[in-house]
Formats: structure tokens, C-alpha cells, sequence
């Protein structure tokens, strides 16, 4: 058993992702623990914002929801979803989205809508809420995905989300103006996606796995030739995780072991 | 000008009928009109057809309860509690309820062309996805009463010759808009503190605009301050007054969402009988908030009571 | 996040080039950015392109110190003391500056569409009129740089079969907004008391946003009441603090407009050469705020005070 | 000499043609004593906003300019040009605007941008403003004119702000939900509009002048049958006008004789 759990290094692994100066889109989950470990260790200044119109945020407690009363508290500004989801698309920022979804292609497009069809449906998800937007309008996305073959499917259920859409040039021939996804973390590692034809690749394994186990565990053919093992998270940024950002364990859950 | 103060029984009675076209406002776990939701399904309104970006307790309540006929949503979850409302998701597969997705960016954009009179608005979101092309509404119903003809379209950018796809959007104009906010003056003027969400645009969209308040404040009171405030008072047509009219969602300033009744409906959403106990119990007794807070009682109310410099309850047990 | 707190010479200098598009806050004679405005004049810009709803005693400055080379507008006037603004006339009239006109509404919507990201956005306000027929602009110049390729277009509306006419307008995204304010967070969170005109569509659709505040504020401070801000900090590039930064234009609750200075600019802006002594006495000698009020005076500025209930200076002699 | 001047009877005038529950456009000089007439004799619960944002205010001071900070005290709502021309063309509301200008045609169309064209521009005057976009978007406008030959025009030098365009039906067909001006009031009488030809008529002449001396000063053909003689201001709404409106008679100008 390693001494940390997949919900925490994913939550390192995403935040490591973030550049000083990002703004972030954040929704909750693992999303929040990524942007407050981004700003935290890897950028201090970038912004958090919610698509519910809370900007920038102090964030002394986890909110559980994008509509928590938490995301209203010393912020820059409280305004509501038409300033907030305006900020994705903005041309002066670099906008980074995290997004989680139930089904991913491998060009990084999204389901979070449902299985099956509005004729016969199978399963329900919530919906696009502001994923489609912030997948459409952002500088660029970050995905979280359970790694499971069902979700990680050749063809999506349901598109909610778009990414690199075919690959290639298709993302901008489409008419986005920008955008696509830049990494998918999962709970057993890094997937990028490749610079032309946009596919997806294993970029980083975690140190409890292999890239054998992750191309099984997708459902489309995944190139796993530029896989590199990833370290293990570092003592004090697992301290700072676990002691700082979650010390209730909200949503890291059970400690390891 | 009339007396806009009435009861939650009289405003629903007044200005709500089966099959009206209805926005709520809110957000998941967040000011949701709680006190006119429930007032709504004792007052048996059928058919209704709810427009929202992303909607939870509220709706999952209506939708339980067999009021809803039809939604064009973005979102339907409460939060961590339910990331998909039980009843929603129930209500969709069984096929009970007609169902149009659309992004939270969409439905806002709709929202604000229906409060700016804009013929439709256009946006690059959503383009390829399949919200732009599929179809969640027969298309024997589109373009009758309020169900727009068009879902959406997507057409050449008209006036930007390099500006490629874009997706155009219908307008919002609901029969009623339900809001919950922090104050209303005398005269119909609404503050509401912290985030607005989409409500300012669902209001100034709508026909109707009924909102519940916690408090009632003279109407010179609200107007020694108008930067802050977020309605006009002419906008709206009936003010409630309920205090704790949104729980168990949040009202900034005033108290946190309830994590135990929250988690308890989760539990009592996954089943119809249980469900329906919930309404016997919870809804159909208390016309009042009094009654109503009495159920809850002070020892719930206590733990979620904001903390006036955070807005929220700190520390309160979320799990 | 590198400090944006700096005068106006080195705002002026660092962010804003001859031939740059520039929205100027404000309107007619309220919270006009006329501290940055004169520090324009003083740096000698050429050939700037303003983009406006209701402009004017800015906008005058501007044109009659040779600034201004093209103008996309609704209204030039500075209210009573100048129902057309008499620089902005007799540039029109002479030909040395070229005019499109708009009206106010379609104004906004364009710095609401650049500031929301959103391709086109459209109104049924203008149809037939000479405002959708004629172009101010030469054909020569559509499309080349800022200038967008079409004025505007007028089509059938693309998703409502009975929606017949609409008006499509382009988006507005200048190269710099100047806005004047109240109060500016450190960090550079805004906060504009009373009415905000469309300053802050105009800020959020600008690459770079120059803010001019009466007062700055500790970021803590500001953000303590977030519901009355504004501008996210990040979305603000410079700060230059300037109290009476407006005059001789209005800033609610900090100063009423200067009816003495503006008659007099009235007289003075209707002859070249006495507007030239105008520059040489009111603008190139004074490169701070402070320097400029000395030359105010406080007997002025004592009779323009705001009374902090009421926002203006009551009893002011406006004639 | 008459014991008023042309100025007050036609904000007394014009005040009157408001019903309650209105929602009144008013710009400054005289639609600002037309409104507050209005409110304070025929309309008690008209509601009074300003392009500039300020919904309802208190105006203890008479606004000079629609930027006034006068406009922003005591509101129901400080907001801006977005929210405030937006209430213009909800169908919730009967909004009447009260708009001037430079020249107008026998179908109530309305220049107040130029005399000239762009080309060969010989008067330039403020523009639109908000005039064309409450003309186009208003439930109904109530126009105030200087009565004179040059301005009461066949064809405008530059259309601004639609009226009843070419008459009939044609503002409906070129594509305007509703609106159109309902009144002319200016400092001889008031005119109105046909209900079929929407073509320009004398509808009340003020004591001090008669039918054909304003067809004479109108520079199109003017149906004067159906004039009728305007009653002179009542003494106690005079008063009130002086007294409370705007006692420093910053826009009513001298005292009559």
C-alpha cells in the first residue's frame, strides 16, 4: 500500500499542471483540492473563480458546492453566472478549466449528460452545467477521470463537452476560436494529448501502476510508448494537502492504508 | 400601486397556473425558493415547465412531487449531496418528464436576451457537442405555446466574415420567475447579498416575478442604498415574506444549507414511498414558515445560523 | 502580480499608443477619466479612435487638442452647458475627425458582446433608420484594423420565423478602456458608487484597462463587501490614483460637476485660440492632481463637495 | 401677454397626456418637468428612469443632464445603460419616452444627429443618445419641438429615431414589435397622429395662437380640422410647477411678461 491515496496524488499531479497567473475554473471535488495545491505550492497568483459568480475567493473552508455560501467570502467580486462563465472565453487570460466527466473519447471530448438516448435512456447524468462552456470557450482544460474502461470509450454516449473533437485542425475548423483539452489526470496517471493529431497518450503512470494496466483499462487504443513513471508526491506537499487544504478529509476521503 | 405582500398560498394561487412556463431561481444548494416550491405542490399545480441552469433541491422537490411536465436545464444536482438529483435522473429515465439540455452559459445567455428584449443571442459554446444536435423535445411540441420552434441554430457568424460557426439561442421570456432573496423594501424593491446567480436576468425575463424575502425593510431603508440593490421595485409583482424560506439550501448572510436534512432526502429521494412519506411529512402540513421551522426546530436552525462576518456557519459538520 | 498602482504619465505612456481604439468612461458630465485624458493631451497621442455611448466633456478635450482621429458614438454633448459638444461639432463640420453614429443602446450591447465574449448581438432598435443606412465611416477603410468590416448588418432573424427584421452589431474590444472610479483595491479591485453607465462592459471588453480612483483602498478592505465591487482585480492593468480625477465632471459622493469651470470651457471651447490658452493654462503646466487642484482652488472645490447623504453638493448654483 | 410662458404649458401639457403606473424615459429640460408633473398631478405612481441607470429616484434637485448625479438618489435600483435601456422595450411595462429634436417629418420620424450628410456635413447636433433606441423599443414617445418651418420637415436631413415611418402599417412591418410617437407637443399646441394614415394632425392649439398660423409654420401639409382650443393652465397646477418643480427656474427660464 503506498502511503498516499489516488485521490491526493491527483489532486498534486493537477495542481503541478498551473501556471502562475492562470485563472482557474474551478468546480468542487477534486477540482477545488487541484486549484488550492495550485496556488498554494505551484502559483500563488493565480485566481480561483466559479461559474456561480464568486471570483477569486479566500477559501478558508471547503465548499462542497460551486453554490456554497464559501464561495462568497472575500472574494474580488460577487456577481453571478453571466460575469463568471464570460470570463472563460476572455482573450486576455489564460483560463484553465478543471472538468470531471463519465465519459471520455480520445480526443478529450466529454460526457457528463447521459447513456443510452433521449428515446431509451440508460443512465442520467446532471448535465453540461458549465462544462461545455468552459470546454468551448477556455484556454484550456484540465479532466478528471476515474480510469475505467466503460469510461474511457471510443465513442461517447452522449457529446456534452467539446475537445480536440477529430483531432488535427478539427477544433479550430470547427470555429472555436481556442481551447482544447491539455491533460486528463486520472487515478492511475497523465494523459496528454499529441501535438498534431491531438490524440491522447500516456504522458506519466504513477509510481502503484503500469502502462500496461492503464491501455487495458482504456476502452480505445492508447499509445503508452512516451510513458514516464511518475514520482511520488513529496512529503511536505501531501502535508500541506492533508493539514491545509482537506484537514476534514471532505473530499480526499479515507487516509491510505 | 397595489399591496404586493401576500402569502406564499395567495401568490401561487394568484399568479400560477398548471402548465406555466416557470424559472427558479437559485443554484443547486443555494437559494432555492423553497417556501413557494413547497406551497406549489400543496397547491397541486400540474404540467408545469421549468426553466434553469442549474438547478437541485427545488427542483428534485417539484419533479418528486409530479408537478413537472417538461424542463430545459443545464444542470439537474445538489451538489455533493445528490451529484445527480435522484428524482431527476428518475423522472428522465423512466420518461415522465421531457428533457432539453443546454450549458449554464446558454441558458444565462437566454435568460439575458428574454430581460434585454434581444430577438436571440449567439455564442461559440457548444458547438459540435451534442447540444447542438440533439433533441431532447418531440418535435411535434416545438414551436407550441412557450416551446420554441428551434432549440437552437447554428449558422455562419452574419456579420464577422472570419468568424465561422456560431450557435444562436431563443430568448427566455417564463410565465412566472420564483426567486428567494435577502430583502425586499415595502414597494417590491429586492436586495439580494452574495452571488445572484442568473436570478436578476430570470426575474426581469419573466411576466410574473414572485419572490420570497427574509426580511421585509421599509422601502426608504432599501433606497438609502441602491448600488446595492438588484431589482426595481416596478419588476416585481408579489413579495413573500419567509424567513428561512430557502432552506434547507443557503441564504448568504443568514444560514448555511443543511447538511442533515440534505443528507436525510438523499436517503428518502430513492425511493417513491419514502418520498411521498416526505411530502406527508415535511410539505403538506405547514401552509406557514412558522410551522414549518417548528418541524425543523431550533436545534437545526441554530447549527446552520450564518456567522455575520463569514456569511456562512463555520465549522458546521458537512459530512 | 506586479504592481499596478502608477501616475498617469507612466499609464499613459506604457499602456496607450497613437492610433490605439479607446473607450472612454463615463458620461456626458460624470465620472469622465479627465486627469488621464489630459495626461493624453500632454503626451501628445495622435489619431486615437474613441469608441462611446454618450461622451462629453472628455471627449471634447480630447478632439480639440488635435487627439482624435475617428469616432464610433451616440451622442457628443455635454449636457446644458453644451447640448452639442462645440469641439466635436466643429471637428464633424470641418471634416478632421470621421463620425459613425449609433445610438446609446446599440452602444452598450457592443461593449456587452466584446466584454462577454459573445460574436454578434442584435436589437430590433434602429431598423429603417439612417443609423442602419448610412456610414459615416469610408468604405476604404472597413476591416482595416479596428474598424470593423460592416457598421452593422440588418437581417431576418435567423431563429424565430416571425421575428422578422433585426439589427446585427459587431462587437466592441478596445485596446484600452479608461475608466475613473471612487475606489481601487490595491490589487486593483474596483468600485464604482452610483450609476456605472456602461463603464464596466467597457473595462471587461478592453485588452488593457487604465482605472483613475479617488481613493485607494487596502485589497482586504475592498473585499469585504464584495457584493458592491465592480472589477475583479485582475481584469484592471493600471491605477492611478487621483482624487478629483473627474473634475470638472461629477463623481457621486465625492464631488458634484463644476457648472463655473464648465461655462466657462463652454465660452472658451468655441474659438480655437481660446481653447489653446485653455490647454496652456489648464492642462500642459499640470502633471499631478495636486497641482491641478491648486490651480482649481479650494474655494471651487469646497463648492462642489458632495453632502455624504445626498451625493451631490445641494444648493450648488448651476445656472 | 399671457400670465404663462410657452414653456410651462407645454410641461403641464405634456404631463397630463401620462397615465398612472407609466414608466417614464425622461431626458432633461422639459420631459424632466414633464415627468414630475405627471407624477406629481395626473400620475402618481408613475416611475421615472434615466438612460444612465437611475431607476426611480427621489430628484429633491432638478437634474441637468441625464448623468446628473441627482439621477442616482434615493432609486430603487443604481445600475447602468444596459439594465436601463433594456426596461425600454419590456412588454410588462407601457413606457413613454419623452424625446426632442431638431427636425421632424409628418409621420413623427425624428433627426437629432445632422443637417447635411456626412459627406457635406452642415449641422452637427448630439446624435441618438437613447432617442432611436426608445423610439424603436418604447410603448409609446411624446415629442417636444420648438414649433418652427425648418424643423417641422417633408424629409429629414438624417433619420434618427423611427416614428411611424411611412405610415399605416409600415411600423409594424418593418419589423417593430410595438411603439410609435403619440404626441407632439410643442410651444403652439399639440399634434397627434392619425389611427389609420399615422399621419400627423392638430389636435389642440394653446390660447395664444391659432390653427393656421402653426399650419403656417409647419413645413408640411397639416390637417387643422380637427383643432381644438387648449384651456389655459390651471392656477393651482401653475403653481405647483413654479413652486415645487423647479423654483430657480433653471429650465423654465424667465417669469412670463
Amino acid at each position: 500500500m503506498e502511503p498516499y491515496t489516488a485521490t491526493e496524488i491527483m489532486a498534486l499531479t493537477a495542481g503541478s499542471l498551473v501556471q502562475n497567473n492562470d485563472i482557474l475554473f474551478a468546480g468542487t471535488g477534486l477540482s477545488m483540492l487541484a486549484a488550492t495545491v495550485a496556488k498554494r505550492i505551484h502559483a500563488p497568483d493565480a485566481i480561483v473563480f466559479f461559474e456561480t459568480g464568486g471570483i477569486d475567493p479566500s477559501l478558508e473552508e471547503l465548499p462542497l458546492a460551486v453554490a456554497d455560501p464559501r464561495v462568497m467570502v472575500g472574494t474580488s467580486v460577487n456577481s453571478g453566472l453571466a460575469d463568471a462563465l464570460s470570463i472563460l472565453g476572455h482573450p486576455k487570460f489564460r483560463t484553465i478549466a478543471f472538468l470531471g466527466a463519465a465519459q471520455i473519447d480520445c480526443y478529450g471530448n466529454l460526457n457528463s449528460t447521459m447513456l443510452g438516448t433521449y428515446e431509451n435512456p440508460e443512465q442520467r447524468f446532471p448535465g453540461s452545467g458549465g462544462a461545455c462552456d468552459a470546454a468551448s470557450l477556455a484556454y484550456g482544460i484540465i479532466v478528471f477521470m476515474q480510469h475505467e474502461y466503460r469510461r474511457f470509450v471510443n465513442k461517447l454516449d452522449y457529446f456534452t463537452s467539446p475537445g480536440w473533437l477529430s483531432g488535427y485542425n478539427s477544433r479550430r475548423e470547427a470555429g472555436f476560436l481556442r481551447g482544447g483539452p491539455m491533460a486528463v489526470v486520472t487515478n492511475l496517471g497523465v494523459l496528454k494529448f499529441d501535438d498534431i493529431t491531438k490524440m491522447m497518450y500516456l504522458d506519466q503512470y504513477y509510481p502503484f501502476t503500469d502502462p500496461e494496466t492503464i491501455a487495458l483499462k482504456t476502452g480505445f487504443s492508447l499509445d503508452i510508448s512516451r510513458a514516464k513513471k511518475c514520482s511520488p508526491p513529496k512529503e511536505d506537499e501531501l502535508k500541506m494537502l492533508r493539514q491545509e487544504v482537506d484537514p476534514q478529509r471532505l473530499i480526499l476521503g479515507p487516509m491510505p492504508g | 400601486m397595489t399591496d404586493k405582500i401576500m402569502t406564499a398560498r395567495k401568490a401561487v394561487d394568484t399568479f400560477i397556473k398548471d402548465g406555466d412556463q416557470i424559472a427558479l431561481g437559485g443554484f443547486t444548494v443555494n437559494r432555492n425558493p423553497m417556501h413557494i416550491i413547497r406551497e406549489i405542490i400543496r397547491q397541486k399545480k400540474k404540467k408545469l415547465y421549468l426553466v434553469v441552469h442549474s438547478h437541485g433541491q427545488g427542483m428534485e422537490l417539484l419533479i418528486g412531487a409530479g408537478c413537472v411536465e417538461r424542463i430545459e436545464l443545464a444542470y439537474g444536482g445538489v451538489a455533493r449531496f445528490a451529484p445527480t438529483g435522484y428524482l431527476f435522473k428518475k423522472a428522465f429515465k423512466d420518461k415522465t418528464i421531457e428533457v432539453e439540455d443546454y450549458s449554464n452559459y446558454q441558458m444565462t445567455l437566454r435568460f439575458m436576451a428574454g430581460a434585454m428584449g434581444l430577438p436571440f443571442i449567439a455564442t461559440k459554446s457548444g458547438l459540435e457537442s451534442d447540444i447542438v444536435r440533439k433533441f431532447g423535445f418531440s418535435p411535434q411540441i416545438r414551436g407550441k405555446g412557450k416551446i420554441p420552434e428551434h432549440k437552437l441554430k447554428v449558422i455562419n457568424d452574419p456579420i464577422n466574415e472570419d468568424g465561422g460557426k456560431v450557435v444562436v439561442l431563443p430568448p427566455l421570456n417564463p410565465d412566472v420567475a420564483l426567486i428567494h432573496a435577502q430583502y425586499a423594501g415595502e414597494k417590491g424593491t429586492i436586495r439580494i447579498n452574495g452571488l445572484s446567480f442568473a436570478d436578476i436576468e430570470q426575474a426581469k425575463a419573466a411576466k410574473t416575478v414572485i419572490v420570497s424575502c427574509e426580511e421585509i425593510v421599509p422601502e426608504d431603508y432599501i433606497r438609502q442604498d441602491p448600488d446595492r440593490n438588484s431589482l426595481a421595485h416596478f419588476i416585481v409583482d408579489a413579495i413573500v415574506p419567509a424567513p428561512f424560506g430557502a432552506h434547507p439550501t443557503a441564504c448568504h448572510m443568514y444560514y448555511d444549507y443543511d447538511p442533515n436534512h440534505l443528507n436525510y432526502f438523499k436517503k428518502i429521494a430513492q425511493n417513491q414511498d419514502s418520498f411521498n412519506r416526505y411530502l406527508d411529512e415535511w410539505v403538506y402540513p405547514f401552509e406557514t414558515m412558522e410551522d414549518y421551522l417548528t418541524k425543523v426546530g431550533f436545534k437545526d436552525l441554530l447549527k446552520i445560523k450564518a456567522n455575520s462576518a463569514l456569511g456562512y456557519a463555520p465549522g458546521l459538520d458537512r459530512r
